[in-house]
């Protein structure tokens, strides 16, 4: 094999690919990411239909595919051959591309996602803030999205939407600051604005940062988890969207594809929003108790998780098999729910046999291949926790009203993430 | 301050006037913007997720901060009145049910009465305990649709799907005893076309160990949710005094802290016979009316339980001649439907139909209030307000 | 291919710099004058990077990062005059600001 | 853009301490820059613009990463395309562009301006042919790795020592201060 | 009974004072002999033998206004409930006092009855409702088609689109209303829909062609 394929995997450091100087592998970190985030914002839209239809007492969709598990291919398709209306006097050049800007931005954040020590396509030294930079670009699209519609409802969303992520923004930094600072709690007292960097300060001080100085890493943590909504206007949040008030906000004028582009870009800032706070906060690829339940025993137990939850996936879908209504009307749906089972139980066999093999945990292929499953198997379970929150969150509460967002994020978030930071400074200075 | 801002931005405009002029453009007046408008219109409606229906309000603006708002209301006007005076007392019945929808059996039961007493008849007792259960049932029904749709309003949406489920089973007994759902017409004049079915007590009970925590449940989604709090407190204030003096009647004028029910201050049908009370509020801000409603609610259970437990034999119709031809006289009858008071005044000419019928819609009178409840609160509030009214476009058109 | 150098750098800096001043100097709307002086800033920015590369030590890039922090209250006390401006006199033409009081 | 900036950085750690070894990206990027940074200021729509802008500002990014300066380039993103580029927009859409498009685009003294920045454009090239000597073909020796801590201590000072730019910092910190005061004060209707 | 009730009105006073107001119609009104409020009760038809029928109302509100306004009042009571027909220039003084002073807060309804045969072709009815009594009320008096009413909303401000409404169907002007216009039809419809001479099935035809673009007008 050429050797720049096998330099990378041979190396004896656990590196990133960018961090290694590997190009190719670089590459093939992006496109796996690129897809990877495709199908898990596809997956969310059948998931969010789901769940919220679970919250509100309906079944969601049902019909395309056993228990609509096709619905979001079909959506899929219907969105990319759906007319892609332009309106007359809308600004052509700037709709046509503003759609890409906030996709762009969503994407570009996932070169430095840490999903494991080495599994993230660059450990870039000033990662955290390249993240929030890039992230914040995301605004120019919604902005220009609903300028360039040429129409009230959009360009009053689009200035609700920008007005709002930007004041979140300062509240969200401010937290993430002061989870920046406790990395600097160490022997050098440097800290780090590497992703990667952030979470191994967390491995060397034993603690995760939300339980790190106990109030104040919780606080933190939670000024970021209500700014993130905010930042991605989901519910209770999404006043640029308030469908009872402005229609669809930024994107009423858009359809087909390039509307489809914007929920791929919501989604797909949703998902690495979480990832920050994961990393920030939940010490990201971590598996729990790395520093109590050390013993190789326990880390081959925990390295079972994975390829148990695809088994309980595939029961559960098997349960699914027996509960459908013996009518030939459902043959169709069955023998689609079993295959789905039988695909969900190939993975998780796939994954036990290899934990099982990397169970020695040496540097060989398979033992790396075990931990990479590991780190991110632990990495997206607690990102999808926040998944599920923001779903929760959406089916639980009603709206804020804008002067009552823009207070809360102005008169009560900002200066309680400052009071943070400064405490966190004292308490960092006196205990370390 | 502003009127000096004002001469400011007339001088200036003046100003930018003339050195377009120089600049040989065909501008003749200065565009406006966001910033600069002091005074902006919008129209809302008539085809706006958020109005409940048809209804138009044009509001003028300040910013977001309301100044003054006018509705435009008759989309959805069919001249109920005058189809009234074109046909028999008998023949007209169904159609009050399609006034407000969402309390078919309340409008039955008010023109079914009022046509009672201007032929000086009454309903058997039986008769007027099944009326009883039903309107109540149906007042539950409509308080439950304004709490679904009220929450959508405001963001939430968990509620409309809990209200409806549980809407579900009240219309399941609406159907079973008189074949309709929505537009029951389930009275007739002089009493109930139709004996209740076997089962009908236990359903109804049934009903009611059903509901029992389901309106917890709402409760315990919005009553003490910190958004809905902040979305509802002090939005949309009326005092009882100004309620009185526009005319509010039902849950807004009872959140405003004036203890009124017809129910209570001149009993109709057999509601002297049951011990409920009539929940008020104090502030009578939009988060009172809602406990107004969810504490009505509860009330009408109670009702509907001693009716069920008390329901006494006997015939369902009362002495009513075939044709109906009510005397000549006239006759202002009225019932608390969900929504306020519902009147009808009857003029008979002695013939089969009614000379002159007019009903008083609650929902028409109380929609007056909304500019009054929305001045100075922004646009979100607005639909808040229009929610919290319980409006139903049916009745406000007629 | 030649190696970029120090001198390829100051070229798109000086670049950038005159294109700035040909914005300054010709345009009309404010809006897009104050963004023509973001290009200046950022072709200085570009330039002292530049020779922090070069010396091999940071003070280039502190002065960037104070440049930035200037444009950053030039945007915003530029942008709210702009806004004052445009209240009273509903134009945004540089030719029509020559009053000193409004 | 962005990924382009990506490969950029990979490049340049790629590369160690040697000059960027891919010319091709600072052609692109510095063409890029220029190219969109003519767009700037010969669009007559002023959201059209402002878009050139950012993209002259990423592609200038783009270049901080290739001089090893990631954290001046995460700076540049954060403060300018984030920040005040979305401040650039806001006030476009605020006051009104429909009138300002359907103007003449230039002031009455556009040849004058542009015959001056030619004239300065001139001293430049005079400059850098005359004094190409003094540039070196590599630069010095710089830490990528450690960059935002080295310019954390130069700015906030080490081990209980005051930097060497903390007091401009604070005075940086002022100013700011000054500028939102100024701004919220001219802005706002009635205070 | 009835005639009890008949025999005292007609006395020229009332008419007199009408005159000025609706001065048209003053002479045709003068012809006729008046009958001023008790036929208001018993509309085109000849009332039944059986039946309940009016009976004089009186308590001591009655009584104060009666000697107060002597005959331009006439108070009955049908089927329990109470009401007031009153000449029409008593009208505003008559609505503000039962405000101010018996109490009567909350202006239920405004609504008009249309009799074309009459002389004066339309009933203008307020029912009123006391709060702190619990007792309705109504007042109705007749003016002529063409003739205006003083408005209530300075008295009750949900008079507002309640006489709104009487204007858009039945044509009848309020004066002193801040915003009398067509409120629940359109703009420019013509005629008032709920006068006996408008058929139920007409429709505004030129409304509907210009406005909808039915050509067959329906």
């Amino acid at each position: 094999m050429p050797n720049f394929i096998m330099s990378y995997l041979d190396s004896k450091e656990a590196l990133t690919p960018g961090s290694a100087g590997s190009q190719f592998w670089a590459l093939i970190y992006v496109l796996i990411i690129f897809a990877g985030v495709s199908v898990a914002v596809i997956a969310m839209n059948w998931i969010e239909r789901k769940l919220l239809a679970h919250f509100q007492v309906r079944l969601g969709p049902m019909r395309v595919g056993p228990h609509g598990l096709l619905q979001p291919i079909a959506d899929a398709v219907k969105l990319m051959i759906k007319e892609d209306i332009i309106p007359a006097e809308a600004d052509q050049l700037v709709f046509w591309f503003a759609p890409m800007i906030g996709l762009l931005a969503a994407f570009t954040v996932y070169t430095v996602i840490p999903f494991g020590p080495s599994q993230a396509v660059s450990d870039m030294n000033i990662g955290i803030l390249f993240m929030l930079g890039v992230s914040s670009l995301g605004v120019l699209g919604i902005v220009v999205a609903g300028w360039a519609s040429n129409s009230h409802y959009p360009l009053i969303g689009a200035l609700r939407s920008s007005a709002q992520m930007v004041s979140y923004e300062v509240a969200m930094g401010l937290a993430v600051v002061s989870a920046i600072l406790m990395t600097s709690l160490n022997a050098s007292g440097t800290g780090t604005l590497s992703m990667i960097g952030i979470v191994q300060a967390q491995q060397q001080q034993g603690v995760w940062f939300i339980f790190k100085f106990f109030p104040l890493g919780l606080i933190a943590f939670a000024i970021f988890a209500i700014a993130m909504v905010a930042e991605t206007n989901r519910a209770p949040f999404d006043l640029a969207e308030a469908e009872s008030e402005l229609t669809a906000g930024y994107h009423t004028e858009y359809s087909g594809l390039r509307w489809s582009l914007f929920m791929l870009a919501e989604y797909a800032a949703m998902i690495a929003v979480s990832s920050i706070a994961v990393t920030l906060w939940l010490g990201g690829w971590m598996r729990p108790f790395p520093n109590l339940l050390h013993a190789p025993a326990w880390d081959f137990i925990f390295s079972l998780f994975p390829g148990l939850t695809f088994l309980a996936l595939a029961a559960i879908a098997l349960i699914g098999v027996a509960r459908m209504p013996a009518h030939s009307f459902f043959r169709i749906q069955r023998i689609g729910l079993a295959v789905f089972a039988a695909l969900l139980g190939f993975v998780a066999l796939l994954l036990l046999v290899i934990a099982v093999a990397g169970r020695s945990a040496d540097m060989s292929v398979a033992g790396r291949f075990n931990d990479g499953i590991d780190h991110v198997y632990w990495f997206v379970l607690k990102v999808a926790v926040f998944m599920y929150l923001f779903i929760w969150y959406r089916a639980t509460w009603p709206r804020y009203r804008f002067d009552q967002l823009m207070k809360i994020g102005w008169k009560v978030m900002l200066p309680i993430s400052l009071g943070v930071l400064i405490v966190t400074a004292i308490v960092g200075v006196i205990f370390s | 301050m502003s009127a000096y801002k004002n001469d400011q931005t007339n001088d200036a405009s003046n100003r930018a006037l003339s050195s377009l002029d120089r600049s040989n453009l065909d501008l003749k007046t200065p565009d406006k913007t966001y910033l600069d408008s002091n005074e902006l219109i919008i129209n809302m409606g008539p085809q706006h997720p958020a109005t409940h229906g048809v209804l138009r309000v044009i509001l003028k603006l300040d910013g977001e901060k309301v100044l003054g708002t006018e509705c435009v209301i008759g989309y959805l006007h069919r001249g109920v009145e005058k189809i009234a005076e074109n046909r028999t007392y008998t023949m007209f019945a169904p159609y009050v049910d399609r006034m407000d929808y969402c309390a078919a059996v309340s409008n039955g039961l008010g023109y079914c009465e009022a046509v009672e007493k201007l032929m000086n008849v009454e309903a058997p007792p039986r008769a007027q305990y099944i009326r009883v259960i039903l309107t109540e049932l149906q007042r539950i029904a409509s308080h439950q649709l304004w709490l679904g749709t009220h929450a959508l309003d405001i963001g939430a949406m968990t509620p409309l799907f809990y209200t409806f489920r549980d809407r579900e089973e009240i219309l399941k007994i609406f159907e079973k005893y008189c074949g309709a759902r929505l537009t029951t017409h389930a009275f007739r004049i002089g009493g109930c076309q139709y004996e209740t079915y076997a089962g009908f007590e236990k359903d109804v009970k049934n009903f009611l160990t059903f509901f029992a925590p389901k309106i917890d449940e709402y409760e315990a989604l919005l009553t003490t949710n910190r958004i809905w709090l902040e979305r509802t407190k002090n939005v949309g204030v009326i005092s009882g005094a100004d309620c009185i003096a526009l005319g509010v009647t039902g849950p807004v004028l009872r959140a405003s802290g004036v203890k009124w029910d017809l129910r209570k201050a001149q009993p109709y049908a057999a509601y002297s016979k049951f011990d409920f009370e009539i929940p008020t509020g104090e502030n009578g801000d939009t988060y009172d009316r809602y406990l107004v409603r969810m504490q009505e609610m509860r009330q009408s259970m109670r009702i509907v339980e001693q009716a069920v437990d008390a329901i006494p034999e006997g015939p369902i119709m009362g002495k009513v001649p075939k044709v109906i031809k009510p005397p000549v006289g006239e006759i202002y009858h009225s019932i608390e439907a969900p929504k306020g008071e519902l009147g009808y005044f009857i003029v008979s000419d002695g013939s089969t139909q009614p000379y002159r019928l007019r009903v008083r819609p609650p929902s028409f009178v109380n929609l007056q209030a909304l500019d009054l409840m929305v001045r100075g609160l922004l646009v979100a509030d607005v639909i808040a307000v229009i929610g919290t009214i319980d409006i139903v476009l049916g009745e406000v058109d007629r | 291919m030649v190696p970029i150098t120090t001198l390829h750098y100051l070229v798109v800096a000086a670049a950038l710099f005159v294109l700035g001043v040909i914005g300054v100097l010709i345009r009309r709307n404010v809006v897009i004058v104050l963004m023509s002086i973001e290009l200046i800033l950022n072709a200085v920015n570009l330039n002292l990077v530049a020779f922090s590369r070069m010396w091999g030590n940071l003070h280039g890039q502190l002065f960037a990062i104070f440049i930035v922090v200037d444009a950053a209250a030039e945007a915003a006390v530029g942008l709210g005059i702009l806004i004052a401006f445009f209240r009273n006199k509903e134009t945004v033409n540089v030719d029509e600001i020559d009053l000193l009081k409004w | 853009m962005n990924l382009a900036m990506n490969s950029a950085l990979n490049s340049t750690i790629n590369s160690g301490m040697a000059p960027v070894a891919t010319p091709w990206f600072f052609y692109v990027l510095a063409g890029v820059a220029v190219i969109s940074g003519v767009l700037v200021i010969t669009r007559r729509n002023a959201v059209h613009a402002a878009l050139a802008l950012i993209v002259t500002l990423l592609a200038v990014t783009g270049l901080y990463l290739m001089l090893y300066a990631p954290f001046v380039a995460g700076v540049q993103i954060i403060v300018y395309a984030g920040g005040i580029m979305v401040l650039f927009l806001f006030v476009i859409m605020l006051v009104n562009i429909d009138r300002s498009s359907k103007e003449r685009r230039f002031n009455r003294i556009w040849a004058v301006g542009l015959g001056a920045a030619c004239a300065l454009l001139a001293l430049f090239v005079f400059a850098f042919t005359k004094g190409k000597a003094l540039f070196p073909d590599r630069g010095m020796p710089l830490a990528e790795g450690s960059n935002t801590q080295e310019i954390a201590k130069m700015l906030y000072g080490e081990a209980g020592r005051m930097g060497q730019y903390t007091f401009a910092f604070e005075i940086a910190s002022l100013l700011l201060l000054v500028a939102i005061l100024g701004a919220v004060i001219m802005t706002k209707k009635k205070i | 009974m009835a005639e009890e009730v008949k025999s005292p009105p007609p006395p020229p006073p009332p008419e007199g004072e009408r005159e000025p107001a609706a001065e048209k119609l003053a002479a045709a009104a003068s012809a006729a002999p008046a009958k001023p409020a008790a036929p208001a009760a018993k509309p085109a038809a000849p009332a039944k033998p059986a039946g309940p029928v009016p009976m004089p109302w009186t308590s001591p509100m009655v009584e104060k206004y009666r000697r107060q306004y002597g005959s331009g009042l006439d108070a009955q009571t049908y089927l329990g409930q109470n009401y007031l027909a009153v000449n029409r220039s008593l009208i505003p003084d008559i609505l503000r006092l039962l405000r101010d002073e018996e109490q009567f807060d909350y202006c239920v309804d405004i609504t008009a009855v249309h009799y074309p045969k009459r002389e004066k072709q339309f009933d203008v009815v307020w029912i009123l409702y006391s709060f702190p009594r619990n007792e309705r009320v109504r007042v109705k008096t007749q003016i002529a088609d063409g003739a205006s009413i003083p408005s209530s909303v300075s008295i009750w401000p949900t008079a507002n689109w309640l006489e709104r409404e009487v204007y858009d169907m039945f044509g009848i002007t309020f004066d002193g209303h801040p915003d009398l216009k067509r409120i629940l039809l359109p703009d420019g419809w013509k005629g008032h829909p709920l006068r006996k001479d408008y058929g139920i099935l007409q429709q505004d035809k030129e409304w509907v062609q210009i406005n909808l673009g039915i050509e067959s007008g329906q």
